[in-house]
């Protein structure tokens, strides 16, 4: 505790130096630059598996081109530890939605999800994905996989750049590394309330049966009257 | 001068370094300290015990420092490939990865202990109906065949884990066994491509253990013994005084090598050879249902394989731990070694970063077709070397160009029938 | 099995609903068989495409393929909207080559209101066309070569060209993939001559590139032992399959639309078209790399011949565009093979109907046929040599 | 090639009995088309195929067309007679010219679905000869010949039809649902397919997305 203090940065003042010390990430990087390391095993689990992201190496549509072109030499996502491109979901962290998602392949994308070990994130690369994109209004189209599925990242674009994928990833990183594995707001496979896996809907006759997931997706009610 | 009969016949390996051998004096006449280094080490461990504990505590020590040495060289190796593959590709591969707690980026050299953490973290699936013993033990079999084809190698002039009068036998057994490890993984997954993989996967090792064994035959002949350390010191002699009388510079120890080297290849699953996991095909093969640290324990296994069989390509052909120059035996040599096997693995790497796959029939095609009739022909060409080795002045190129020609021959006419139909086209163009 | 109209005598009894999943079958044929299901999500079917595969041991006696995966409804949302507004789909068709889908598209409901293209449009829309070709023959090649297993390193060279044409397109019309730059009439944008003198450098460097390609790739005796003589498809059956494009004149047959229908102003430029004799996988991969050697003589003439003018016909409308009712087939030689576009207008401003004529869905049709009794790893370049993009197949 | 006209001539000499109709196409494209009754398709079909100044080896695109019971307003031109004179004529007047009128009749067409083929010679490079079939009424099950057996080419896009049309191939070897799942029930092409309601709100000031909107918020929800 002494140390923090040493190191006379504004925000060792504050109430976190006293009791249950926890450093912010600001405090810890003036007290590195001070030469002190403060680290726990979060911080070490949180650093490994945010530079360790393997991708599912799943393509859609378009998208998945330019997920491709990511992993290739001119963008190359590799400098980010995350060319290693599984073709099994039970080695992979990171699904990536690249491209539109129909109804008759929702299904399929769910069971994929449900596959993956934990801790594993989802990244919505595309206007398709997020919502449905330009074939919103189309009946096999699934109006965005979030209806199924946590999205950690929405990359938005038709398709999105490649840079905009390694921005979303560099994102991703940032969101685990920032991650409590204690508290209220812990990653999902560290609760006991839910569940990892996902339900799986069922082809109907018309649609898909449920259309959605009501514990991950709501339906937006109309703001205003018309 | 000359050590007693009786001596020599206790210590072969002495009498062969006999001072009888007109290149004793070009030899070291005792180890410098660096040679003797990891035993000094050792015995600043262990020389407290009592001589009868000193064994098993030296033992102890071998085990957990191969393990460790090979483990760090599994992490390093990762990290090698992917920058091996980003520099063919055009790219720089892995240099984010900042070193834990640092931030310091230097050049990705954390990233395998990342992906180390990952591993270890991630969850572990069992998929529903599958064997769950086989399915748990099949990534430790594989790890402790790996391992224990490790023990045998001779790391280095006087570091060799466990030095058996018949280590090349034990080497072959024990990589052998890797083959019934993959084949559990493949059944007790419970999944159609992990099935077709471990079929694949034993049709690929069977096939080419033999060319693997009887490229070894030749060696053993001309050693006269079944011990690798016994091989190696066999090579460490010189012609003209400074050119290495390694094997492989022989023509039936080119052959050979090759040989043992391509059938190393498919032994470790490498690629042009990596059937049983096809990613192209076969998703993952044996491994599409292993994940966190049992799918770690795979791969690292598959490089242990990996550096044992370079290991020994190092020491039955490339002369084991022995210095390249005469005036270089200054430098310890199991550095010697240890360079020698990174530029095998090296060639590992480069090979898989530039070839496609064969597809399993033309695998098994070239192990039974080629393969195996280059490696029983240089066995016969090996018994003329042998019978020949007292044939000097003119007749010693007459010598190297018969043995060339019983090679080189085969080897033309079994390559030609290899790739019978196939070939550039010339193509036609419309009026 | 719930298709009320399959006929029993069909050889195919297969469950094709996506929820059965792999079991085996014990059938009339001999022995035991595998049935695998690759995909809808497989390394190797470039999308999600499906192939029920059942197998004898590695060969493969039975091959459904099973599609839909990504049926986004073009045609139906194409219907629904103004015929200006269809041209972006377009571009999602076949998402390696929005250009040649944007012409075709252009070129039928050009047909349909007998709109006059001005020749500069005409010299601009072949360079654009032509550089397609190229993106669309190098990325296939370096998937095919990623197929057979190469770790990712044939690709990689495939994509630093793709980039540098995607640099090029994205200088011209601001998107590098989906460039929606066709209008009716005409060109959206016009090249300036800085972008021309772009374009001459990537195709004087191309053949550079083509050669390097060539030297390590088609003399490769792994890439020959696996392509030669697998995935044979005969001239006969390739016509009555409706294959168009590499594909069919890799079995031999001539038939070039550039040559046969004569449109834009192709009649102009001279080339020639290669054909294959075998009509293997090998074939098809060499057409294709003989093809962008051709490419690269019509870009040079096209650069060379680019006359002055306008770029889009003045009395071109895109806005408010009622086209007289009736109907009309337009179709070009896209780089997969005939992309044709069919529409019927009642001259309202959308179309009545909307047809998508896919090259890839058609040439699939024998994809069966091409690999029975070939093994996994032959299914899985032959498919590859196909040339499918997911997005036409299923629309 | 010889125009539609002729082919029509020469396959009425070969099949007397076949219901055989040129459809022109009034826009510019210049593309008429021959609609052919179903019993004889498969035979005309065959025959368009190996008739050697024909040989139409290639078919290149299959597609169904929806055809919703419509009503045409037509503008028809009649000549009304002039009235008859009431008077003696005057010869010196000057003669009465008819009238000329225009009136506006609606007609009532029935609706029908419709199959297109689009063929081409690969052997002769000519063509397009458009083929058409069509069904009597929009009701179900309805059902036309299949054209798989002359080119495979249909196989793939008939089941396509088939999917999104509804429209039943007898003689197609393996009709099954192509696009769709199987438990599908719609033909989502048909003009009057109804999508399932899975509307979500989106800020658009878009009129149709707003009916949309309207139409699957029947009450307004209470205000904020």
């Amino acid at each position: 505790m002494s140390m923090s203090e040493s190191a006379s940065t504004p925000a060792t003042s504050g109430p976190a130096s006293q009791e249950g010390f926890s450093p912010t990430q600001q405090e810890r990087d003036e007290l590195r630059r001070h030469g002190i390391l403060l680290t726990s095993l979060e911080e070490l689990y949180n650093w490994g598996r945010s530079n360790s992201v393997w991708p599912l190496n799943f393509g859609l549509a378009c998208c998945a081109i330019e997920m491709i072109a990511a992993s290739m030499a001119r963008f190359d996502i590799a400098r980010f530890g995350s060319e290693v491109f599984r073709p099994s979901p039970r080695q992979a962290d990171l699904l990536i939605v690249s491209g539109t998602v129909t109804k008759k392949m929702a299904p399929q994308v769910i069971r994929l999800w449900n596959q993956m070990p934990e801790p594993k994130y989802c990244i919505a690369m595309g206007a398709c994905a997020i919502s449905g994109g330009p074939f919103k209004q189309g009946y096999n189209v699934l109006k965005g996989i979030d209806r199924y599925l946590p999205v950690d990242i929405y990359i938005p674009g038709c398709p999105p750049r490649p840079e905009a994928l390694l921005h979303g990833l560099m994102q991703l990183q940032a969101q685990i590394r920032g991650q409590k594995l204690t508290g209220p707001d812990r990653p999902r496979h560290l609760r006991a309330d839910t569940g990892c896996a996902y339900p799986v809907p069922e082809f109907g006759a018309h649609d898909l049966e449920p259309p959605a997931n009501p514990e991950v997706w709501q339906a937006p009610s109309l703001p205003r009257s018309g | 001068m000359s050590l007693p009969g009786q001596l020599s016949v206790l210590f072969p390996l002495a009498s062969g370094l006999g001072a009888s051998s007109p290149l004793a004096a070009v030899l070291p006449a005792s180890d410098s300290a660096l040679e003797r280094l990891p035993l000094t080490l050792r015995g600043l461990l262990t020389g407290w015990l009592p001589a009868s504990w000193q064994w098993l505590a030296n033992s102890l020590i071998a085990i957990v420092v191969l393990i460790v040495a090979f483990a760090s060289l599994f992490a390093l190796l990762t990290l090698a490939e992917r920058k091996i593959l980003g520099r063919v590709q055009n790219r720089p591969g892995p240099n984010r990865a900042p070193l834990p707690f640092l931030n310091l980026r230097t050049y990705g050299l954390a990233q395998p202990v990342a992906d180390g953490v990952k591993m270890l973290t991630k969850e572990d699936i069992v998929p529903d109906g599958a064997d769950r013993v086989l399915h748990f033990l099949a990534p430790i079999a594989l790890l402790a065949f790996s391992i224990l084809t490790l023990a045998v190698i001779p790391y280095g002039r006087l570091l060799v884990a466990l030095d058996l009068d018949a280590s090349v036998l034990f080497f072959f057994a024990a990589g052998a066994a890797t083959e019934l490890a993959v084949f559990m993984a493949g059944w007790a997954s419970r999944n159609k491509y992990s099935l077709l993989a471990a079929m694949r996967a034993l049709a690929q090792l069977i096939s080419y253990e033999l060319p693997l064994l009887l490229s070894v035959v030749p060696v053993v002949l001309m050693a006269g013994s079944l011990s690798t350390s016994v091989i190696v010191e066999r090579q460490g002699e010189w012609w003209l005084g400074f050119l290495p009388r390694w094997y492989v510079f022989t023509p039936w120890g080119l052959a050979g090598f090759l040989v043992f080297f391509v059938a190393s290849l498919a032994e470790s699953n490498r690629s042009p050879f990596d059937l049983p996991e096809a990613e192209s095909e076969l998703i993952a093969g044996h491994l599409t249902e292993y994940s966190g640290f049992k799918y770690a324990l795979f791969f690292m296994a598959e490089y242990f394989g990996m550096c044992a069989l370079c290991g020994m390509a190092v020491t039955l052909f490339l002369g084991g731990w022995q210095a390249p120059l005469p005036f270089l035996s200054f430098i310890p040599s199991y550095l010697w070694f240890a360079g020698k096997l990174l530029a095998l693995l090296g060639v590992f790497m480069w090979i898989r970063a530039s070839f496609p796959r064969l597809r399993i029939d033309q695998l098994t095609r070239l192990a039974w077709k080629f393969l195996v009739p280059l490696a029983l022909i240089n066995l016969g060409t090996t018994a003329f070397w042998s019978l020949t080795a007292d044939w000097a002045g003119l007749l010693q190129p007459l010598r190297w160009l018969i043995a060339a020609g019983l090679i080189a021959g085969p080897f033309l006419l079994l390559g030609r029938n290899l790739s019978k139909g196939l070939g550039p086209r010339t193509y036609r163009y419309a009026a | 099995m719930t298709s009320p109209a399959a006929p029993s005598s069909f050889p195919s009894g297969l469950p094709s609903s996506p929820g059965a999943h792999v079991r085996a079958v014990h059938d009339d044929f001999h022995g035991d068989l595998l049935e695998v299901s690759m995909g809808p999500h497989h390394p190797s079917t470039h999308g999600v495409f499906r192939m029920i595969v059942t197998l004898d041991g590695e060969r493969i006696v039975r091959l459904k393929p099973v599609f839909g995966y990504l049926h986004r409804n073009h045609e139906k949302l194409g219907e629904q909207t103004t015929y200006l507004a269809s041209m972006p789909y377009t571009d999602r068709l076949d998402y390696l080559n929005s250009m040649t889908n944007n012409w075709a598209y252009a070129i039928a409901v050009e047909k349909l209101a007998g709109q006059a293209v001005p020749e500069r449009a005409e010299y601009v829309r072949v360079i654009l066309a032509e550089l397609t070709r190229l993106l669309n023959h190098t990325c296939l090649a370096g998937f095919l070569l990623q197929d057979t297993g190469c770790s990712g390193t044939p690709l990689m060279y495939a994509f630093r060209e793709r980039e540098k044409i995607l640099d090029l397109f994205e200088s011209l019309s601001g998107s590098r993939m989906m460039c929606n730059f066709q209008r009716f009439g005409g060109c959206r944008l016009d090249p300036t001559p800085e972008w021309l003198a772009a374009v001459r450098q990537l195709v004087d460097g191309y053949g550079r590139f083509l050669d390097e390609f060539e030297a390590l790739i088609s003399g490769n005796e792994i890439v020959m032992a696996r392509t030669q003589g697998t995935g044979v498809l005969t001239p006969a059956l390739a016509i009555s399959a409706g294959v168009t494009g590499p594909m069919l004149r890799a079995t031999g047959v001539d038939y070039d639309l550039r040559k046969v229908d004569g449109y834009g102003v192709y009649p102009r430029f001279e080339f020639r078209v290669p054909l294959g004799a075998h009509g293997d996988t090998y074939d098809r991969y060499m057409i294709r790399i003989l093809e962008m050697r051709e490419s690269i003589q019509i870009l040079r003439q096209a650069l060379r011949d680019l006359p002055a003018g306008p770029i889009l016909d003045p009395k071109a409308k895109n806005r408010g565009f009622r086209p007289k009712p009736g109907e009309a087939y337009g179709r070009i030689e896209g780089p997969k093979g005939e992309i044709g576009f069919y529409l019927i207008s009642d001259g309202s401003p959308n179309p009545f109907r909307y047809r998508v004529r896919p090259p890839s869905f058609v040439n699939l049709t024998i994809l069966e046929d091409m690999c029975l009794g070939q093994t996994v790893a032959d299914a899985v370049i032959i498919l590859g040599s196909i040339d499918i993009v997911l997005g036409e197949v299923d629309r | 090639m010889e125009s539609l006209e002729q082919i029509r001539e020469r396959l009425l000499a070969r099949f007397p009995d076949a219901a055989l109709t040129v459809i022109a196409n009034p826009g510019p494209a210049g593309q008429p088309s021959l609609l052919v009754g179903s019993p004889h398709a498969a035979s005309i079909a065959a025959f368009l195929r190996d008739d050697p100044a024909l040989r139409l080896d290639y078919c290149s695109n299959v597609t169904g067309v929806d055809w919703p019971d419509r009503e045409v307003v037509e503008t028809i031109k009649r000549t009304v007679p002039p009235p008859p004179p009431a008077a003696p004529a005057d010869p010196s007047a000057p003669p009465v010219t008819p009238k000329v009128i225009e009136e506006k009749v609606k007609r009532h067409i029935p609706g029908y679905f419709e199959v297109v083929y689009h063929l081409y010679s690969m052997a002769l490079k000519h063509g397009p000869v458009i083929l058409r079939t069509r069904t009597a009424d929009r009701t179900d099950p309805a059902s036309l010949p299949s054209l798989t057996p002359i080119w495979r080419a249909c196989e793939f896009q008939e089941r396509e039809v088939y999917d999104l049309f509804g429209i039943r191939f007898t003689g197609h070897p393996d009709l099954r649902r192509i696009l769709m799942w199987d438990e599908f029930k719609d033909y989502p092409m048909r003009k009057d397919y109804v999508e399932p309601d899975d509307y979500e709100w989106e800020p658009t000031p878009h009129g149709a997305v707003l009916d949309k909107a309207r139409r699957h918020y029947p009450a307004p929800p209470e205000s904020r």
